[in-house]
């Protein structure tokens, strides 16, 4: 069977490059970094050079790259470490509903050890508001953090806007920008943010490895105690083969993405018109232009999304409902909830994640797949059923259901 | 993350739909979840003749539905208040541990028929 | 020119074998193993298996292993993680003075945040007395970290020992295994221990990912928030490739350990024996006998190590000088200066660490290149003309140099 | 981690040894730090006629000492006087941060040895 994968915002493949890129540090080149010897240096040369590629593709200087091993411990160093290195300043946080749990969860942890949290709301796309933010900022606020692009629905926030309001103010601002690298133009040159997190694995680089850009001058403390890596922020043996690779991987994710982006969007909504038209009452959640080129997210109704996931897994179709990392979680996605989204509505979602690879057949055939899969769930749902006799009853046509703004 | 025989019973639901003139209904589950369980069932001489289910669900949801309904035609229904939701995993060889007490109701839903029923008939 | 490697103590070759169970996993298989279609099915059979081949080569089970991003973390989760734990029960934690930092810091750090710290003394062979950490134990001792082998002077600690007086006592026994896995036998069925640390790229496996055993029912609270990777305690989209390189190469290191460290051992005496009759005044640092296969680590008197490295180095051959991870310091050796050195002997301290490929001729030619090396070093050393002008005066036959026991 | 000129002076030291009727001496660091140089000069004529050095410490210290004796061989005790560490730091084309400090005192050994000579010269 032909397999499909739709599911780019929980992983993407390596780029044969990368791999390329990767394997004489599998090899030949083995040496640790720290090692005054020729197979030292020959790996701190590469060290350095990934740190300059990263950095000039986020358009920071090389000593401000942390290496980690992934978003999530990007995030929780951002967060974690601004927070300690300020507390004495103060212990305010702000962060917005629709984070990732990596975030979310960090920023509620530190709320059960003394700080205060704000929950900035989203709107009905998930949205935060500039003028919410400007409010929520106190005089003990130490750190905001929003995300560049959502995970589970592809709304991209007003970086910029939220990230100068904290510069006005004086307070540090961290992005987690995860899904974001490779998909949007970004330039921290431009953008007056003090930290962005990065995952090499969601740019077709390697699992397990991350990076954390730091401004100069900006206060942190580090996790984790031990050698002095990292410029003392992260101790440990670099994972050499696998920040060569990110490093690649960022320099082949920042070529050319409003081309390739404009290309995929198109692909993207071409599938989201077809499930529109093809399937009855299907709605569109996150934003319908501020998004993701290869976001798609639907609200099927009356079919709870797991069940749409094996249908079309049968099929060879990957696809995800809500975020992979929390698939462990019974409980509807906090995202959609935050969008204000009905918990049956919530359930019965699908994100379906394109690629540079997916073609317009395999759109086309995810999208005939999903009809009868739908067909099939609603005939024993027993929501459905009570529509179909409201239907038939009132022929009443059904509430709208694009992206309705919550005030 | 399913075995066979459950992704046999999510693709091939036995039963699946609804009954016109049941003599019992129950319903179980909450939106919050993400399952809605409804069983119906028709009851003669005191034994269950034919039953259905109507389940919005996951795949363990879905399964559990089905099996429920194999396990319990044709049984008393003293027999099949005795039916257990773990007597249900079981028959499916096992749900993953996060699915075991969301996703698995439908002998909660099959009681509730019987209960249904019986409140139905007693003064009869 | 030919190059020799002899710093396996900072870190290790890849296995080729290890780099072919590897591939597939930055190929085909690329899927997160959270999601629940195919892709994601296999990546998570994957990770399984990998989690039970670790398990078994420890004498483990499959859901005692947390899979972290090397040493380092699983050092830090295991110290931070217990400390917090058991913040309530007690605040006391013991150690030695000769951890690696990643330990040692680790704890100095939790001392500064309300904790007490007990360092417990080595004797002139880097050895912890067993009596020493019976009366250090207290009834606020949460846990106590020894490590199983010393990374800069090869030290066998008496583990066994060690963790049975703190199972007696009803304190948690952490060992940071790092330098002695694969090098001497260890079974978690046998010891008791609670937590146990290891790096795969110490025993010729992937940088960047590592494992902390953790005995079911230990308390442990994670350090990170985020996803429910790694049964709730280690969020993160997991290093698939590294997981699986570190599940094969543990399972090659505990392969035949008796015969293959034997084998070494000899190796490793000859170069011991070889450097000491061949040189005048050299002290080995360490134990003689309950000591890594592979460790050698002498003072060379009058001249410093680093100059050592150089000469060696400008030969091809890789040594080291005291521990890599720290080669940022200018400061005397910790573990050397807790054997009792003085700062002289210390600063001429030069570690040759053995691997699985070197040759007995590798070994005879660094004899000879470090003798030479020694000579010259030696012809500019104000040091060594202040020495010989007193051997020339007196006729003394110097002090012995063999492993001196403090106490 | 060095140069190839700092390289170059530690596998190939000017003017490394003993002097035997040196004029004056000079002996800086401590066996903490792990560096210890001592420089011996030759002074005729109120210039530094011949220059010699004594090192135990790393190859910093050593291409420190080594390239300090060619800066001054032949200048007048006041010119070397004016030689600063950086300087010397400088004409090695620069070395690692962390080797600055600790390792780069040849020029202060160098000092000692021209007040050691000016001390003893005093009467004179
Ligand atoms: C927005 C966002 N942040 C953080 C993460 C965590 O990244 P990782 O799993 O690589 O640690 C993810 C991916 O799951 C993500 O989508
Ligand atoms: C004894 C010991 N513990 C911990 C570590 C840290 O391991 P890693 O650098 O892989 O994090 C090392 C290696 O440097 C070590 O030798």
């Amino acid at each position: 069977m032909k397999r499909i994968y739709l599911d780019h915002g929980a992983t993407t493949p390596l780029h044969p490059e990368v791999l390329e890129a990767m394997l004489p540090y599998f090899g030949q080149v083995f040496g640790n970094p720290s090692s005054v010897h020729s197979f030292g240096r020959e790996a701190r040369r590469a060290l350095d050079e990934s740190r300059e590629k990263t950095a000039l593709a986020l358009g920071a200087a090389p000593e401000e790259i942390i290496f980690t091993s992934g978003g999530t411990e990007a995030n929780n160093l951002a967060i974690q470490g601004v927070a300690e290195a300020l507390s004495a300043r103060g212990r305010h946080l702000i962060t917005s509903a629709v984070e990732h749990h990596a975030v979310l969860d960090t920023v509620k942890a530190l709320g059960k050890r003394g700080y205060a949290v704000t929950l900035l709301p989203v709107d009905g796309c998930g949205m935060v508001n500039p003028g919410d933010l400007k409010q929520a900022i106190r005089d003990d606020t130490v750190l905001v953090s929003v995300m560049t692009a959502n995970n589970e629905i592809g709304t991209v926030q007003p970086i910029e806007d939220l990230a100068r309001i904290c510069r006005e103010r004086g307070v540090y601002f961290h992005t987690d920008a995860v899904q974001a690298i490779g998909n949007i133009p970004l330039n921290l040159k431009e953008w007056p943010v003090d930290l962005l997190s990065l995952s090499a694995h969601k740019f077709y680089g390697p699992k397990g490895v991350g990076a954390l850009f730091v401004r100069r001058g900006t206060k942190l403390a580090k996790l984790a105690f031990g050698g002095g890596q990292e410029r003392k922020m992260r101790p440990g043996t670099e994972n050499l083969p696998g920040i060569v690779g990110l490093a690649k991987a960022i320099e082949l994710a920042v070529t050319d993405i409003p081309a390739r982006s404009t290309s995929m969007a198109a692909l993207r909504d071409h599938l989201i018109a077809s499930l529109m038209e093809q399937i009855e009452k299907v709605r569109l959640n996150g934003h319908p232009v501020q998004r993701l080129p290869g976001n798609v997210n639907v609200s099927v109704s009356y079919v709870e999304g797991e069940s749409l996931l094996l249908d079309l897994d049968l099929k060879g179709i990957a696809a995800s409902s809500g975020s992979a990392c929390t698939s462990g979680s019974l409980e509807a996605s906090h995202v959609l909830m935050a969008c204000g989204l009905d918990h049956q509505t919530a359930h019965g979602s699908l994100r379906l994640t394109l690629g540079h690879g997916n073609t317009l057949e395999e759109v086309d055939y995810t999208v005939a797949t999903l009809k009868e899969s739908v067909a099939r769930l609603r005939g024993m749902s027993s929501l459905y059923k009570s529509y179909r006799r409201e239907v038939d009853k009132s022929r009443h046509a059904g509430e709208e259901t694009i992206c309705i703004t919550k005030k | 993350m399913y075995n066979e025989k459950v992704m046999d019973h999510f693709q091939n639901p036995r039963n699946a739909g609804e009954m016109l003139k049941p003599s019992g209904v129950g319903e179980v589950g909450n939106m919050k979840c993400g399952d809605i369980m409804k069983i119906f069932i028709k009851v003669e001489n005191d034994h269950i003749v034919d039953i259905n289910f109507l389940t919005f669900g996951c795949g363990a949801a879905i399964a559990s539905s089905s099996v429920l309904t194999e396990m319990v035609k044709g049984k008393t229904l003293d027999e099949a208040m005795a039916v257990t939701n773990m007597d249900v995993a079981n028959q499916l060889g096992g749900l993953p541990e996060a699915k075991l007490h969301c996703s698995n109701l439908a002998a909660d839903a099959l009681h509730k028929a019987i209960a249904d029923y019986r409140s139905k008939n007693l003064s009869a």
